[in-house]
Protein backbone atom coordinates (compact mmCIF):
# COMPACT_ATOMS: atom_id res chain seq x y z
CA UNK A 1 0.00 0.00 0.00
CA UNK A 2 1.54 3.08 -0.95
CA UNK A 3 2.38 5.80 1.78
CA UNK A 4 -0.37 8.62 1.87
CA UNK A 5 1.34 11.91 2.93
CA UNK A 6 -0.52 14.82 4.47
CA UNK A 7 0.57 18.65 4.35
CA UNK A 8 3.35 18.98 7.34
CA UNK A 9 3.71 22.17 9.17
CA UNK A 10 7.07 23.30 7.79
CA UNK A 11 7.20 26.61 9.95
CA UNK A 12 9.36 27.20 12.80
CA UNK A 13 9.01 30.66 15.02
CA UNK A 14 12.75 32.09 15.77
CA UNK A 15 15.88 30.84 14.33
CA UNK A 16 16.52 26.80 13.30
CA UNK A 17 19.28 26.22 16.09
CA UNK A 18 22.30 23.53 15.20
CA UNK A 19 21.07 20.82 17.57
CA UNK A 20 17.60 20.79 15.45
CA UNK A 21 19.78 19.91 13.10
CA UNK A 22 22.16 17.69 14.93
CA UNK A 23 18.82 15.77 16.21
CA UNK A 24 17.43 15.58 12.78
CA UNK A 25 20.28 13.56 11.47
CA UNK A 26 20.81 11.55 14.35
CA UNK A 27 16.99 10.62 13.99
CA UNK A 28 18.08 8.88 10.59
CA UNK A 29 20.56 6.63 11.79
CA UNK A 30 17.97 4.25 12.06
CA UNK A 31 17.36 4.39 7.94
CA UNK A 32 20.05 1.64 6.88
CA UNK A 33 18.85 2.31 3.26
CA UNK A 34 20.39 5.80 3.39
CA UNK A 35 23.87 6.39 1.90
CA UNK A 36 23.76 10.17 1.47
CA UNK A 37 22.25 12.98 3.07
CA UNK A 38 21.99 16.98 1.51
CA UNK A 39 21.24 19.55 3.59
CA UNK A 40 20.72 23.43 2.75
CA UNK A 41 20.90 26.19 5.45
CA UNK A 42 20.21 29.43 4.18
CA UNK A 43 22.29 31.90 6.79
CA UNK A 44 21.11 35.99 7.13
CA UNK A 45 23.81 38.24 5.81
CA UNK A 46 24.53 41.51 7.15
CA UNK A 47 24.27 42.98 3.81
CA UNK A 48 25.29 46.51 3.18
CA UNK A 49 22.56 48.45 2.06
CA UNK A 50 22.63 52.31 1.37
CA UNK A 51 20.24 52.82 3.82
CA UNK A 52 22.47 51.08 6.64
CA UNK A 53 23.89 47.37 7.41
CA UNK A 54 21.17 44.66 7.79
CA UNK A 55 21.02 43.22 11.12
CA UNK A 56 18.07 41.10 10.95
CA UNK A 57 15.16 39.35 8.65
CA UNK A 58 11.53 39.19 9.81
CA UNK A 59 9.54 36.88 8.12
CA UNK A 60 6.05 36.56 7.55
CA UNK A 61 3.90 34.13 5.51
CA UNK A 62 0.62 33.77 4.01
CA UNK A 63 0.69 30.35 6.04
CA UNK A 64 -2.09 28.06 4.70
CA UNK A 65 -0.96 29.16 1.32
CA UNK A 66 2.48 28.12 2.18
CA UNK A 67 1.54 24.91 3.79
CA UNK A 68 -0.13 24.09 0.74
CA UNK A 69 2.20 24.99 -2.13
CA UNK A 70 4.91 23.05 -0.05
CA UNK A 71 2.99 20.13 0.13
CA UNK A 72 2.78 20.29 -3.84
CA UNK A 73 6.24 21.01 -4.09
CA UNK A 74 7.33 17.76 -1.86
CA UNK A 75 4.96 15.62 -4.06
CA UNK A 76 6.33 16.72 -6.52
CA UNK A 77 9.81 15.66 -5.73
CA UNK A 78 9.14 12.83 -3.99
CA UNK A 79 7.66 11.70 -7.38
CA UNK A 80 10.72 13.33 -9.78
CA UNK A 81 13.76 11.09 -7.12
CA UNK A 82 14.05 8.13 -5.66
CA UNK A 83 14.26 10.08 -1.94
CA UNK A 84 13.82 8.24 1.55
CA UNK A 85 13.52 11.22 3.07
CA UNK A 86 12.44 14.84 2.44
CA UNK A 87 12.29 17.28 5.46
CA UNK A 88 11.98 21.36 5.10
CA UNK A 89 11.89 23.94 7.63
CA UNK A 90 11.50 28.05 7.32
CA UNK A 91 11.66 30.45 10.18
CA UNK A 92 8.70 32.91 11.24
CA UNK A 93 9.65 35.90 12.73
CA UNK A 94 12.66 38.35 13.56
CA UNK A 95 16.03 36.57 12.80
CA UNK A 96 19.18 37.52 13.85
CA UNK A 97 22.56 37.89 11.54
CA UNK A 98 24.40 34.39 11.70
CA UNK A 99 21.30 32.81 12.82
CA UNK A 100 20.18 30.16 10.45
CA UNK A 101 16.21 30.76 8.35
CA UNK A 102 16.01 27.56 6.07
CA UNK A 103 16.62 24.27 6.29
CA UNK A 104 15.97 21.74 3.66
CA UNK A 105 17.22 18.33 4.35
CA UNK A 106 17.03 15.43 1.55
CA UNK A 107 18.13 12.11 1.83
CA UNK A 108 18.44 8.99 -0.66
CA UNK A 109 20.42 5.69 -1.18
CA UNK A 110 22.88 7.09 -3.72
CA UNK A 111 23.66 10.30 -3.37
CA UNK A 112 22.81 12.30 -6.79
CA UNK A 113 19.33 11.90 -5.96
CA UNK A 114 19.43 13.34 -2.87
CA UNK A 115 21.99 16.27 -3.55
CA UNK A 116 20.05 17.35 -7.04
CA UNK A 117 16.25 17.11 -4.78
CA UNK A 118 17.80 19.34 -2.48
CA UNK A 119 18.79 22.22 -5.05
CA UNK A 120 15.68 22.19 -6.39
CA UNK A 121 13.87 22.00 -3.22
CA UNK A 122 15.84 25.43 -2.67
CA UNK A 123 14.93 26.89 -5.97
CA UNK A 124 11.29 25.96 -5.45
CA UNK A 125 11.02 27.24 -1.52
CA UNK A 126 12.53 30.57 -2.94
CA UNK A 127 10.52 31.00 -5.88
CA UNK A 128 6.71 29.76 -5.03
CA UNK A 129 6.60 29.81 -0.84
CA UNK A 130 4.19 33.03 -0.22
CA UNK A 131 6.91 34.09 2.21
CA UNK A 132 8.54 37.73 3.15
CA UNK A 133 11.38 38.72 4.45
CA UNK A 134 11.30 42.82 5.71
CA UNK A 135 15.08 43.56 6.65
CA UNK A 136 15.89 45.58 9.62
CA UNK A 137 18.93 48.02 9.51
CA UNK A 138 21.17 49.25 11.84
CA UNK A 139 19.78 52.85 11.17
CA UNK A 140 16.33 51.38 12.16
CA UNK A 141 15.48 51.61 8.85
CA UNK A 142 13.58 48.48 7.02
CA UNK A 143 13.29 47.55 3.73
CA UNK A 144 11.56 44.50 1.55
CA UNK A 145 13.63 41.84 0.89
CA UNK A 146 14.03 41.00 -3.11
CA UNK A 147 15.14 37.29 -3.88
CA UNK A 148 17.42 37.87 -7.32
CA UNK B 1 -26.44 40.77 -5.60
CA UNK B 2 -23.75 43.37 -3.97
CA UNK B 3 -21.95 41.32 -2.02
CA UNK B 4 -18.57 41.96 0.52
CA UNK B 5 -15.38 39.85 0.06
CA UNK B 6 -12.61 39.60 2.39
CA UNK B 7 -8.98 40.52 1.24
CA UNK B 8 -5.86 39.31 2.67
CA UNK B 9 -2.84 41.12 2.31
CA UNK B 10 1.27 40.65 3.33
CA UNK B 11 4.33 42.21 3.64
CA UNK B 12 4.52 45.28 1.46
CA UNK B 13 1.40 45.49 0.11
CA UNK B 14 -0.48 45.29 3.71
CA UNK B 15 2.10 48.01 4.72
CA UNK B 16 0.81 50.55 1.94
CA UNK B 17 -2.69 49.71 2.42
CA UNK B 18 -2.39 50.09 6.14
CA UNK B 19 -3.88 46.73 6.79
CA UNK B 20 -3.43 42.90 6.55
CA UNK B 21 -7.25 42.56 6.01
CA UNK B 22 -9.60 44.58 3.86
CA UNK B 23 -13.44 43.96 3.52
CA UNK B 24 -15.12 45.58 0.19
CA UNK B 25 -17.92 44.58 -1.92
CA UNK B 26 -16.88 42.30 -4.71
CA UNK B 27 -16.34 43.62 -7.61
CA UNK B 28 -17.00 40.90 -9.60
CA UNK B 29 -13.73 39.50 -11.28
CA UNK B 30 -10.14 39.91 -10.48
CA UNK B 31 -9.37 42.62 -13.06
CA UNK B 32 -11.86 44.96 -11.84
CA UNK B 33 -10.39 44.25 -8.20
CA UNK B 34 -7.02 45.14 -9.45
CA UNK B 35 -8.62 48.62 -11.12
CA UNK B 36 -10.53 49.49 -7.66
CA UNK B 37 -7.77 48.58 -5.54
CA UNK B 38 -5.60 51.12 -7.71
CA UNK B 39 -8.28 53.71 -7.55
CA UNK B 40 -8.42 53.65 -3.94
CA UNK B 41 -4.87 53.15 -3.04
CA UNK B 42 -2.97 55.17 -5.86
CA UNK B 43 0.33 53.77 -3.42
CA UNK B 44 0.05 50.40 -5.17
CA UNK B 45 0.39 51.61 -8.77
CA UNK B 46 4.05 51.63 -8.22
CA UNK B 47 4.30 47.81 -6.85
CA UNK B 48 4.71 44.76 -8.26
CA UNK B 49 2.14 42.08 -7.09
CA UNK B 50 0.27 39.00 -7.88
CA UNK B 51 -3.35 37.39 -6.65
CA UNK B 52 -4.59 34.15 -5.17
CA UNK B 53 -8.13 33.17 -5.20
CA UNK B 54 -8.74 30.41 -2.71
CA UNK B 55 -4.45 30.10 -2.28
CA UNK B 56 -3.82 29.43 -5.85
CA UNK B 57 -2.25 32.45 -7.91
CA UNK B 58 -4.46 33.79 -10.38
CA UNK B 59 -2.79 33.72 -14.21
CA UNK B 60 -5.69 35.20 -15.69
CA UNK B 61 -8.48 37.40 -14.86
CA UNK B 62 -10.68 34.93 -12.76
CA UNK B 63 -14.45 35.53 -11.63
CA UNK B 64 -14.71 36.12 -7.84
CA UNK B 65 -17.41 34.56 -6.31
CA UNK B 66 -18.58 34.65 -2.74
CA UNK B 67 -16.93 33.28 -0.03
CA UNK B 68 -13.44 32.85 -1.79
CA UNK B 69 -10.33 33.63 -0.22
CA UNK B 70 -8.47 36.25 -2.61
CA UNK B 71 -5.00 37.33 -1.08
CA UNK B 72 -2.59 40.31 -2.40
CA UNK B 73 1.14 39.16 -2.94
CA UNK B 74 3.90 41.14 -3.40
CA UNK B 75 7.34 39.22 -4.66
CA UNK B 76 7.83 36.40 -2.49
CA UNK B 77 11.28 36.57 -0.85
CA UNK B 78 11.56 33.16 1.50
CA UNK B 79 14.72 31.24 2.26
CA UNK C 1 47.52 39.76 1.48
CA UNK C 2 46.21 36.60 0.50
CA UNK C 3 45.85 33.95 2.90
CA UNK C 4 48.14 30.75 2.62
CA UNK C 5 46.55 27.54 3.14
CA UNK C 6 48.35 24.49 4.60
CA UNK C 7 47.19 20.59 4.11
CA UNK C 8 44.51 19.98 7.37
CA UNK C 9 43.78 16.69 8.48
CA UNK C 10 40.64 15.70 7.27
CA UNK C 11 40.49 12.17 9.39
CA UNK C 12 38.20 11.72 12.11
CA UNK C 13 39.06 8.05 14.32
CA UNK C 14 35.74 6.48 14.26
CA UNK C 15 32.06 7.69 12.83
CA UNK C 16 31.44 11.58 12.94
CA UNK C 17 28.76 12.56 15.56
CA UNK C 18 25.70 14.58 15.01
CA UNK C 19 26.81 16.59 17.43
CA UNK C 20 30.25 17.68 15.61
CA UNK C 21 28.18 18.85 12.74
CA UNK C 22 25.82 20.72 14.98
CA UNK C 23 29.17 22.39 16.27
CA UNK C 24 30.53 22.75 13.16
CA UNK C 25 27.56 24.81 11.62
CA UNK C 26 27.67 27.31 14.97
CA UNK C 27 30.90 27.85 14.38
CA UNK C 28 29.82 29.88 11.23
CA UNK C 29 27.21 32.18 12.95
CA UNK C 30 29.90 34.90 13.44
CA UNK C 31 30.77 35.15 9.44
CA UNK C 32 28.24 37.32 8.79
CA UNK C 33 28.99 37.75 4.80
CA UNK C 34 27.59 33.93 4.69
CA UNK C 35 24.17 33.60 3.36
CA UNK C 36 23.79 29.93 2.56
CA UNK C 37 25.75 26.38 3.18
CA UNK C 38 25.60 23.52 1.54
CA UNK C 39 26.29 19.95 3.47
CA UNK C 40 26.64 16.36 2.30
CA UNK C 41 26.58 13.66 4.77
CA UNK C 42 27.45 10.17 3.55
CA UNK C 43 26.16 7.08 5.93
CA UNK C 44 27.08 3.36 6.13
CA UNK C 45 24.02 1.04 4.19
CA UNK C 46 23.34 -1.87 4.94
CA UNK C 47 23.23 -2.99 1.48
CA UNK C 48 22.77 -6.90 1.05
CA UNK C 49 25.26 -8.73 -0.87
CA UNK C 50 24.95 -12.36 -1.90
CA UNK C 51 27.01 -13.35 1.23
CA UNK C 52 25.76 -11.11 3.52
CA UNK C 53 24.31 -7.84 4.70
CA UNK C 54 26.40 -5.17 5.46
CA UNK C 55 27.05 -4.25 9.33
CA UNK C 56 29.89 -2.26 9.16
CA UNK C 57 32.57 -0.46 6.97
CA UNK C 58 36.17 -0.53 7.97
CA UNK C 59 38.15 2.22 6.39
CA UNK C 60 41.94 2.96 6.06
CA UNK C 61 43.75 5.08 4.10
CA UNK C 62 47.43 6.49 2.46
CA UNK C 63 47.72 8.91 5.09
CA UNK C 64 49.97 11.40 3.67
CA UNK C 65 49.14 10.82 0.15
CA UNK C 66 45.25 11.44 0.98
CA UNK C 67 45.85 14.30 2.52
CA UNK C 68 48.37 16.26 -0.26
CA UNK C 69 45.61 15.27 -2.36
CA UNK C 70 42.95 16.63 -0.12
CA UNK C 71 44.83 20.15 -0.01
CA UNK C 72 44.79 19.90 -3.99
CA UNK C 73 41.32 19.66 -4.40
CA UNK C 74 40.59 21.89 -1.50
CA UNK C 75 42.82 24.60 -3.54
CA UNK C 76 40.87 23.91 -7.01
CA UNK C 77 37.69 24.20 -5.50
CA UNK C 78 38.64 27.33 -3.70
CA UNK C 79 39.76 28.56 -6.75
CA UNK C 80 36.74 27.58 -8.90
CA UNK C 81 33.86 28.98 -6.62
CA UNK C 82 33.61 32.25 -4.23
CA UNK C 83 33.53 30.36 -1.45
CA UNK C 84 33.53 31.44 2.63
CA UNK C 85 34.77 28.54 4.02
CA UNK C 86 35.00 24.54 3.11
CA UNK C 87 35.36 21.32 5.15
CA UNK C 88 35.82 18.12 4.38
CA UNK C 89 36.04 15.22 7.26
CA UNK C 90 36.38 11.17 6.19
CA UNK C 91 36.11 8.54 8.64
CA UNK C 92 38.98 5.88 9.22
CA UNK C 93 37.93 2.37 11.59
CA UNK C 94 35.29 0.76 11.64
CA UNK C 95 32.11 2.68 11.17
CA UNK C 96 28.51 0.91 11.73
CA UNK C 97 25.94 0.74 9.65
CA UNK C 98 23.70 4.03 10.11
CA UNK C 99 26.27 6.30 10.96
CA UNK C 100 28.01 8.89 9.07
CA UNK C 101 31.66 8.67 7.45
CA UNK C 102 31.68 11.62 5.49
CA UNK C 103 30.97 15.27 6.06
CA UNK C 104 31.48 17.77 3.39
CA UNK C 105 30.67 21.30 4.01
CA UNK C 106 30.37 24.41 2.03
CA UNK C 107 29.14 27.97 2.58
CA UNK C 108 29.18 30.99 -0.06
CA UNK C 109 27.58 34.15 0.00
CA UNK C 110 24.78 33.25 -2.53
CA UNK C 111 23.47 29.65 -2.49
CA UNK C 112 24.85 28.29 -6.16
CA UNK C 113 28.42 28.32 -5.02
CA UNK C 114 27.95 26.52 -2.59
CA UNK C 115 25.62 23.66 -3.70
CA UNK C 116 28.35 23.17 -7.12
CA UNK C 117 31.28 23.18 -4.45
CA UNK C 118 30.07 20.70 -2.17
CA UNK C 119 28.65 18.59 -5.00
CA UNK C 120 32.19 18.37 -6.77
CA UNK C 121 34.35 17.89 -3.69
CA UNK C 122 32.05 14.84 -3.12
CA UNK C 123 33.08 13.65 -6.39
CA UNK C 124 36.43 14.24 -6.37
CA UNK C 125 37.14 12.57 -2.64
CA UNK C 126 35.47 9.55 -3.71
CA UNK C 127 37.66 9.48 -7.43
CA UNK C 128 40.87 10.72 -5.85
CA UNK C 129 41.49 10.45 -1.88
CA UNK C 130 43.40 6.80 -1.15
CA UNK C 131 41.12 5.71 0.78
CA UNK C 132 39.17 1.73 0.96
CA UNK C 133 36.47 0.57 2.75
CA UNK C 134 36.12 -2.80 3.51
CA UNK C 135 32.65 -4.14 4.23
CA UNK C 136 31.73 -6.41 6.92
CA UNK C 137 29.14 -8.49 6.42
CA UNK C 138 26.86 -10.16 9.52
CA UNK C 139 28.33 -13.91 7.69
CA UNK C 140 31.40 -12.34 9.21
CA UNK C 141 32.65 -12.49 5.88
CA UNK C 142 34.37 -9.11 4.10
CA UNK C 143 34.47 -7.81 1.12
CA UNK C 144 36.34 -4.78 -0.46
CA UNK C 145 34.41 -2.05 -1.73
CA UNK C 146 33.62 -0.65 -4.80
CA UNK C 147 32.58 2.80 -5.70
CA UNK C 148 30.29 2.68 -8.82
CA UNK D 1 74.51 -0.77 -7.74
CA UNK D 2 71.61 -2.48 -6.41
CA UNK D 3 69.72 -1.06 -3.48
CA UNK D 4 66.32 -1.86 -1.85
CA UNK D 5 63.31 0.13 -2.01
CA UNK D 6 60.55 0.30 0.51
CA UNK D 7 56.61 -0.62 -0.63
CA UNK D 8 53.53 0.23 0.50
CA UNK D 9 50.63 -1.94 0.21
CA UNK D 10 46.93 -0.54 0.86
CA UNK D 11 43.29 -2.42 0.87
CA UNK D 12 43.09 -5.54 -0.79
CA UNK D 13 46.12 -5.43 -2.36
CA UNK D 14 48.01 -5.32 1.46
CA UNK D 15 45.80 -8.54 2.04
CA UNK D 16 47.03 -10.90 -1.23
CA UNK D 17 50.43 -9.89 -0.37
CA UNK D 18 49.82 -10.41 2.98
CA UNK D 19 51.72 -7.47 4.21
CA UNK D 20 51.42 -3.46 4.21
CA UNK D 21 54.96 -3.19 3.44
CA UNK D 22 57.51 -4.73 1.35
CA UNK D 23 61.14 -4.68 0.64
CA UNK D 24 63.08 -5.27 -2.91
CA UNK D 25 65.82 -5.08 -4.98
CA UNK D 26 65.17 -1.52 -6.95
CA UNK D 27 63.77 -3.15 -10.21
CA UNK D 28 64.65 0.45 -12.15
CA UNK D 29 61.47 1.38 -13.11
CA UNK D 30 57.68 1.01 -12.31
CA UNK D 31 57.13 -1.45 -15.36
CA UNK D 32 60.08 -3.92 -14.29
CA UNK D 33 57.95 -3.56 -10.29
CA UNK D 34 55.02 -4.61 -11.84
CA UNK D 35 56.32 -7.33 -13.60
CA UNK D 36 58.03 -8.58 -10.80
CA UNK D 37 55.13 -8.45 -8.46
CA UNK D 38 53.11 -10.30 -10.82
CA UNK D 39 55.37 -12.91 -10.86
CA UNK D 40 55.94 -13.01 -7.01
CA UNK D 41 52.58 -12.27 -5.97
CA UNK D 42 50.67 -14.66 -9.08
CA UNK D 43 47.20 -13.45 -6.71
CA UNK D 44 47.81 -10.01 -8.09
CA UNK D 45 47.15 -10.62 -11.77
CA UNK D 46 43.30 -10.93 -11.12
CA UNK D 47 43.19 -7.25 -9.47
CA UNK D 48 43.45 -3.62 -11.10
CA UNK D 49 45.66 -1.65 -9.50
CA UNK D 50 47.64 2.01 -10.25
CA UNK D 51 50.65 2.95 -8.37
CA UNK D 52 51.92 6.23 -6.74
CA UNK D 53 55.96 7.43 -6.76
CA UNK D 54 56.63 9.76 -4.17
CA UNK D 55 52.53 10.24 -2.95
CA UNK D 56 51.74 10.95 -7.14
CA UNK D 57 49.96 8.43 -9.50
CA UNK D 58 52.13 7.02 -12.19
CA UNK D 59 50.23 7.36 -15.07
CA UNK D 60 53.24 6.13 -17.73
CA UNK D 61 56.46 4.21 -16.87
CA UNK D 62 58.63 6.22 -14.89
CA UNK D 63 62.04 5.48 -13.61
CA UNK D 64 62.13 4.34 -9.92
CA UNK D 65 65.65 6.02 -8.06
CA UNK D 66 66.93 5.16 -4.68
CA UNK D 67 64.70 6.88 -1.67
CA UNK D 68 61.47 6.99 -3.08
CA UNK D 69 58.19 5.90 -1.78
CA UNK D 70 56.23 3.58 -4.09
CA UNK D 71 52.60 2.27 -2.81
CA UNK D 72 50.68 0.05 -4.74
CA UNK D 73 46.98 1.69 -4.72
CA UNK D 74 43.44 -0.56 -5.38
CA UNK D 75 40.94 1.03 -6.83
CA UNK D 76 39.76 3.94 -4.14
CA UNK D 77 36.19 3.21 -2.35
CA UNK D 78 36.09 6.64 0.30
CA UNK D 79 33.16 8.50 1.12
Amino acid sequence: MEKVRSPKNIFVQGPILPEKIAQSIANHATKTDIGGHSIFLGQIRADEKPEGKVIAIEYTCYEEMALEKAFEIREDVFAKYPLTCMHIYHSLGEIKVGEICLFVFTSSKHRKAAQQACEELVERIKAELPIWGKEILDSSDTQWKVNI
Amino acid sequence: MPHYIQLKAFGMLAEKIGSESLELVNPGSSEFLRQQLLEQFPKLKSLTFRMALDRKIIQADTDISQGQEIALLPPFSGG
